[in-house]
């Protein structure tokens, strides 16, 4: 009941911050609701007993790259408005309609599997040592995941950070 | 229903309006210090010695006109001071006042992580201050102040893993019980953390030498110039209260938090007397002077001194001591 | 219905993943745009977590972590791009970005 | 003994000294040096090699040293079934190679010494040249007389007939020099092509290359009396070979030609070893030859008819050289004779005691040419007697021992051929007679017209005669002052080998005066197949009066050629234009020399350079219209093919290029530049996935 509650709440709160984003009319109004986003998404995490995930969806999205796109807002100060000139050909509303009819056919699969409920309950992958029982635990647990089973992905990712890095500094430097 | 509501409720309450009064007579402890600093008096008219004064400073700020300047995004101008000090006031709810669960509305696992992400959230408030006055003063301070918030977070978030190795855990109850297994205060296993996240708590929170973005004498007020009444209020809550916040953590991961000095020697257990979070607040009252005798002594550096200092010195060095502590922590 | 199952979380994410691809498909804004991808990122993060909580298994939150250093990295180039791409244009508008077409 | 490999060796270290670091770097003394001292060390290793075959019992007398592999055992297709065709570098020495190698390195040591001085007035780097190509040729002369198998004989054979090439062309920015080079060769080329066809058809007979071996075999074989058998087709064909070496009709043309080589070179391989390796390799086969008598015969014939046609041509020779070329071929004729006859002893005597008076003649020319400032025309020589009284003296015993004077070398050797040839064939007797009588003549014509008279040659500076008729100096570099005796170096070795040209006949005195005839005895082992056999040709025996008298006739004809020498060029010098005169027919002839060369050139030269008209005018017509025309219908077909690409390969190109743009023109338009249109297109792709995956399930 309580789960059920929070659920629900946490999910309008977030689609609606989702449109809000999308359809704020200035791009800082869209930065502050991506942030409160985030945030709900982080708590969600947090019902689903990944505080781990939450923590980082915080310090990394909300933290830091939200305010890389704030930074970027600020900066690009318009002397006219970004959507002032529109494509002919573009296919936006078009998009629109077919993204819509790709939710409602997610939404039907969606339910015919809860109508079926022959989910795969329980089926655990393979490789994975324990239950997350503990949630005091959760962050050792996907430490040790992340540094035995997932090294050479973890430093790839790291590297893949770096050469960003890089790359942003190269991008933006006027001249090296 | 006890609880997981009542007493958290509680606990909050409490919480909330301690560090709200703190804040008010932070304010005049400061006042005081720097006047005593300065072989002034400082405030002496509102009760014995200018006591008073604490309580009729957010009087004086409540009842001012709330002023919304019109080129201003409005809606943003109001949601800023907010953004800034729920953030300040969130991070409380981890920080142990006592090994009992009735000192802390709750001790999660990954309370360090926590109390970082959540006081990077801080910095929206200060860059959408600054924006949304639509003024240019408080648009550079707000770029300022986003910049050296983002590069000492890096330093002290760096310092703060080499800690977390050191204990072996993020929750700050548990950082604690370490210290006491250890028999003595991290602060003395890692000074140069101490210090490096004494630095970077000063940075964070724009005090003095690196009070940049709030330079009177080059932006007049910094990103807050625009506010005035109970939203000038707010942040300025959300200022102090960051500082208690840093005084706070260092308290508890240098210091001991809520232990007696040397927690493993009997022939002091007569300090167990005092209770343990009198024990923490006495340490944050000592880093809080500590804050302000530093603003009465250092004058503020320049904003390029202050970028090397984040970059070329703090992070490296940072950056050694988690690798030094890594490489001890293998051997020993 | 009142009993929270992971096709719930699934309905959510892929509720949130066709708001973010509308906001790639409608806005002109690039900057938006972005924004709209993170959107979608996230759609897929919460996917995952869910998935990870009902099967038990710590992989789904592993990729979390994974998909979020790309999404910084991703952010990082993108925004950079936009950047220098503003230096020369004075403009954002994704519509105007078509000079290597034929 | 063991060490005879030794021999050839060290020559051939002298050459490669000389030749890979003396023509650069060593000065005259150090390339005499090396030269003589390899030449002089091999010849003590062969006095040494030759006391110890003298040591060991007469029927011991063989010795044969492998040095090494040189060609592995090859399985090869025999006339008694398959053999394996080995070579051994392997050496024998054996009477009649031990006297060889004494003949080649000790005359060799001589000539090398003579050549020091005589050659002083070369540069540096030829003189080097000089002595290595004299050391080679040494090496490879060596080779051939110690090679205990055919092969490495052929090697030998080969080499030393390249150093004759290049000895002879050694002047070879002189046309004349280069050409006689050339002749040499090509001419030998027919008689080596005749022995390695030899050579082959004694492995396909036996089995073998080894000498040896090839002698016992053949020993087996009966004697083919009638017609011609497997062995008389070996013989003709090694025959062939020895004739083309050792100059005999009809390939003789290219050893008068050779006198066009330096001196010592016509002395040593023109004269002494070389041209004898026919009569060696013959006699070395003597086993053979004795089972072929039909082709004994033929050399005989062949023999006989050489020694007289050269003595007739060289009775008006004016060229002092080519005189003595025309002698030496004369005396290989008789050797050949000898063998011939099967006095393969004989032959070799008289090869060893030829070698000694006619190096020594041939040096003692050098010796007048080298004073006369290189004239060579006896005509322009004359009354030397007084200038040069040493190589008068020691040509004068050369011309009598060739004479055949008694009680000197040649007269030992000669008689013995001429006994043995009288025991064979009268007519062969007389006619050996006649041409020693006439050998006779043309030698006391040569030492007459050379050292007596009056002195005809060009004047000198300082000396008598007009300076109108001074002569072209050659040498430039030095005043020529007269003609003079020439320095100690090449006196030395003229008096050592007149000294042997009088000794050498002693190891043969025949039984009829007296003597033991060592040297037949030496040398039998070597013409049987198995010591203590006993010769074949002692069938007939004369008494030894008739012996006697046999050389009391050849003595008198010596005496009258050198009478008729004496009259004609002392007492009345005109006496020989008179007869000039008188017989101006066969005078023409033979001053032409039988025209043979002309012949040659008419024939063979001529004959050949038709034909090659004939094959190029072949190749220039239709091989290269053959290429031509295939070259034209290429270049046509590929204007065919030219035109075909162009338009229906190339149209297929361009009609797909074509098709591509036309399509690309439309399909461009999808190209936008919208990334959002892009964007669509996966959602689209999304969308048919998830309907799909709706309508699957």
């Amino acid at each position: 009941m309580l789960e059920a509650a929070v659920f629900y709440t946490l999910a309008v709160l977030i689609l609606g911050l989702g449109i809000l984003v999308i359809s704020a009319r200035s791009a800082v109004h869209s930065v502050l609701f991506l942030v409160v986003n985030f945030l709900l998404v982080a708590i969600l995490y947090v019902t689903l007993s990944a505080q781990f995930v939450a923590v980082i969806q915080v310090l990394v999205y909300a933290g830091g790259i939200v305010v890389l796109y704030l930074f970027v807002v600020m900066l690009v100060s318009l002397k006219r408005a970004p959507e002032q000139h529109a494509d002919t050909r573009r296919l936006g509303v078009t998009g629109a309609v077919l993204a819509g009819a790709v939710l409602l056919e997610v939404i039907g699969i969606v339910v015919s599997g809860a109508a079926r409920s022959d989910a795969p309950a329980g089926a655990r992958g393979a490789g994975v040592p324990e239950a997350i029982s503990d949630p005091m635990l959760n962050t050792e647990q996907i430490g040790w995941v992340l540094y035995t089973e997932y090294l050479i992905p973890f430093e790839v990712a790291s590297m893949l950070l770096l050469v960003a890095m890089i790359g942003a500094i190269v991008l933006a430097k006027k001249n090296l | 229903m006890l609880e997981t509501f009542i007493i958290p409720l509680l606990q909050i309450a409490v919480l909330l309006n301690a560090v709200l009064v703190a804040v008010t007579f932070m304010v005049l402890m400061e006042r005081k210090v720097m006047a005593w600093a300065q072989a002034r008096l400082g405030p002496m008219r509102v009760g014995p010695h200018g006591i008073l004064q604490a309580i009729v400073d957010p009087i004086k700020l409540i009842l001012k006109e709330d002023i919304t300047p019109v080129a201003a995004d409005k809606w943003v101008f109001t949601v800023a001071p907010i953004m800034s000090l729920v953030p300040a006031l969130v991070v409380f709810s981890v920080v142990p006042f006592g090994p009992d669960p009735l000192y802390y509305v709750a001790d999660i696992n990954v309370g360090l992580l926590f109390i970082v992400a959540v006081t990077s959230i801080g910095v929206y408030g200060i860059i959408l201050g600054g924006w949304s006055s639509n003024s240019k003063y408080p648009l550079l301070a707000s770029l300022r102040a986003s910049a050296q918030l983002i590069s000492y977070e890096i330093a002290v978030t760096m310092t703060l893993v080499s800690v977390i190795l050191t204990s072996g855990t993020l929750s700050l109850v548990g950082i604690v019980e370490a210290q006491r297994e250890a028999g003595v205060w991290f602060g003395f296993i890692q000074p140069v953390a101490f210090v490096l996240v004494f630095i970077g708590g000063l940075a964070e929170t724009n005090r003095v030498p690196f009070d940049l973005p709030e330079a009177e004498t080059e932006l007049t007020g910094g990103f807050h110039t625009e506010y005035s009444g109970m939203r000038f209020a707010l942040f300025f809550l959300a200022e102090y209260a960051n500082i208690i916040v840093i005084s706070a953590i260092v308290a508890i991961m240098f210091l001991g938090g809520w232990m007696r000095p040397f927690p493993n020697v009997e022939a002091l257990a007569f300090l167990d007397l005092i209770p343990p979070w009198i024990w923490l607040i006495g340490k944050i009252f000592l880093f809080l002077y500590v804050f302000i005798w530093i603003r009465a002594t250092l004058p503020r550096y320049r904003y390029d001194q202050l970028m090397r200092l984040g970059w070329k010195v703090l992070i490296p060095i940072a950056i050694g001591n988690l690798v030094i502590t890594g490489i001890v922590k293998v051997l020993v | 219905m009142l009993e929270i199952t992971p096709l719930h979380y699934t309905a959510l994410s892929a509720a949130l993943f066709i708001i973010g691809v509308i906001g790639v498909l409608v806005r002109r804004n690039i900057i938006i745009i972005f924004m709209s991808i993170e959107l979608i990122l996230n759609a897929v993060n919460i996917n995952l977590v869910a998935l990870s909580s009902q099967l038990q298994n710590l992989v789904g939150q592993v990729f979390v972590v994974f998909v979020i250093a790309v999404a910084a990295a991703e952010a990082a180039v993108g925004l950079g791009i936009i950047i220098a791409f503003y230096r020369n244009k004075e403009t954002v508008n994704i519509d105007e970005m078509s000079l290597m077409r034929w | 003994m063991d060490l005879i490999w030794l021999i050839p060796v060290l020559p051939g270290i002298g050459a490669a000294l000389n030749g890979l670091v003396g023509v650069r770097y060593f000065d005259k003394r150090t390339a005499a040096y090396v030269a003589c001292g390899t030449m002089a060390a091999s010849l003590l290793l062969s006095l040494v090699a030759f006391a110890q075959l003298l040591g060991l019992p007469g029927d011991e007398r063989f010795h044969q040293v492998t040095v090494a592999e040189w060609i592995p055992p090859i399985p090869l297709e025999t006339a008694g079934g398959i053999g394996s065709f080995e070579v051994p570098w392997a050496f024998t020495l054996d009477p009649l190679s031990g006297m060889m190698i004494l003949v080649v390195t000790g005359i060799g040591l001589l000539i090398h010494v003579y050549s020091v001085a005589y050659m002083d007035h070369e540069p540096r780097p030829a003189y080097a040249r000089f002595f290595c190509y004299l050391n080679l040729f040494c090496f490879f002369m060596l080779l051939l007389v110690l090679g205990s198998t055919f092969l490495v004989m052929f090697v030998g054979w080969e080499g030393v007939g390249l150093c004759s090439y290049l000895l002879i062309g050694f002047w070879y920015h002189k046309q004349s020099a280069s050409d006689a080079g050339k002749k040499a060769f090509i001419v030998n080329r027919i008689g080596d092509w005749g022995f390695i066809l030899g050579i082959f058809l004694v492995f396909f007979t036996f089995g073998t290359l080894d000498f040896h071996a090839v002698a016992e075999l053949a020993a087996e074989m009966p004697v083919e009396a009638a017609g011609m058998g497997v062995l008389s087709l070996i013989c003709l064909l090694l025959f062939v070979g020895a004739i083309g070496k050792s100059a005999q009709i009809p390939l003789y043309v290219w050893l008068p030609d050779a006198m066009e080589g330096p001196t010592p070179v016509s002395a040593l391989i023109h004269a002494a070893t070389m041209v004898t390796a026919g009569v060696y390799m013959v006699g070395r086969n003597a086993v053979l030859f004795s089972h072929a008598p039909m082709v004994m015969e033929i050399v005989a014939i062949i023999g006989l008819a050489t020694a007289i046609m050269a003595a007739t041509i060289g009775l008006v020779q004016t060229d002092i050289k080519r005189v003595l070329a025309y002698s030496t071929v004369s005396q290989l004729g008789y050797m050949f004779l000898a063998t011939g006859v099967g006095a393969f002893a004989a032959g070799a005597f008289h090869l060893m005691t030829h070698a000694f008076f006619k190096a020594l003649l041939f040096l003692g020319s050098g010796s007048v040419i080298h004073a006369m400032n290189e004239e060579q025309d006896m005509r322009r020589m004359g009354g030397l007697k007084q200038y040069m009284p040493v190589t008068y003296a020691t040509m004068g015993i050369g011309a009598l021992a060739i004479a055949g004077v008694p009680l000197l070398s040649g007269f030992f050797s000669k008689d013995e051929i001429l006994y043995r040839t009288f025991l064979h064939n009268r007519l062969f007797w007389m006619l050996a007679v006649v041409a020693a009588g006439m050998t006779a003549f043309y030698m006391f014509r040569l030492i007459f017209m050379t050292f007596y008279q009056e002195y005809r040659g060009p004047a000198w500076e300082g000396g008598h005669g007009d300076h109108g008729e001074h002569h072209e100096d050659d040498g430039g570099d030095h005043a020529w002052h007269g003609p003079h005796e020439s320095p100690r170096l090449m006196t030395v070795p003229l008096i050592v080998l007149a000294v042997g040209a009088v000794l050498a006949g002693y190891v043969g005195v025949p039984a009829a005066l007296g003597g033991s005839n060592a040297i037949e005895h030496f040398l039998e082992p070597s013409f049987v197949a198995h010591a203590g056999e006993g010769a074949h040709g002692e069938a007939a025996h004369l008494s030894h009066l008739a012996e006697l008298g046999l050389m009391a006739i050849s003595v008198l004809i010596a005496g009258l050629g050198i009478f008729l020498a004496y009259r004609n060029y002392i007492q009345r010098p005109e006496t020989a234009d008179e007869w000039a005169e008188r017989y101006a027919g066969p005078h023409r002839v033979l001053t032409n020399k039988y025209y043979v060369d002309e012949l040659y050139d008419a024939t063979f030269v001529r004959g050949t350079m038709v034909g090659a008209r004939g094959l190029w005018g072949f190749d220039g017509g239709v091989v290269d219209g053959a290429v031509n025309g295939t070259g034209w219908t290429t270049v046509a077909s590929s204007r065919i093919s030219h035109v075909l690409d162009k338009h229906v390969v190339d149209g297929l190109v361009n009609l797909v290029g074509w098709v591509c743009q036309e399509g690309s023109y439309g399909f461009r338009r999808v190209q936008t530049g919208l990334i959002q249109n892009y964007a669509f297109a996966t959602l689209v792709g999304v969308f048919a996935f998830v309907t799909w995956f709706l309508v699957g399930r």
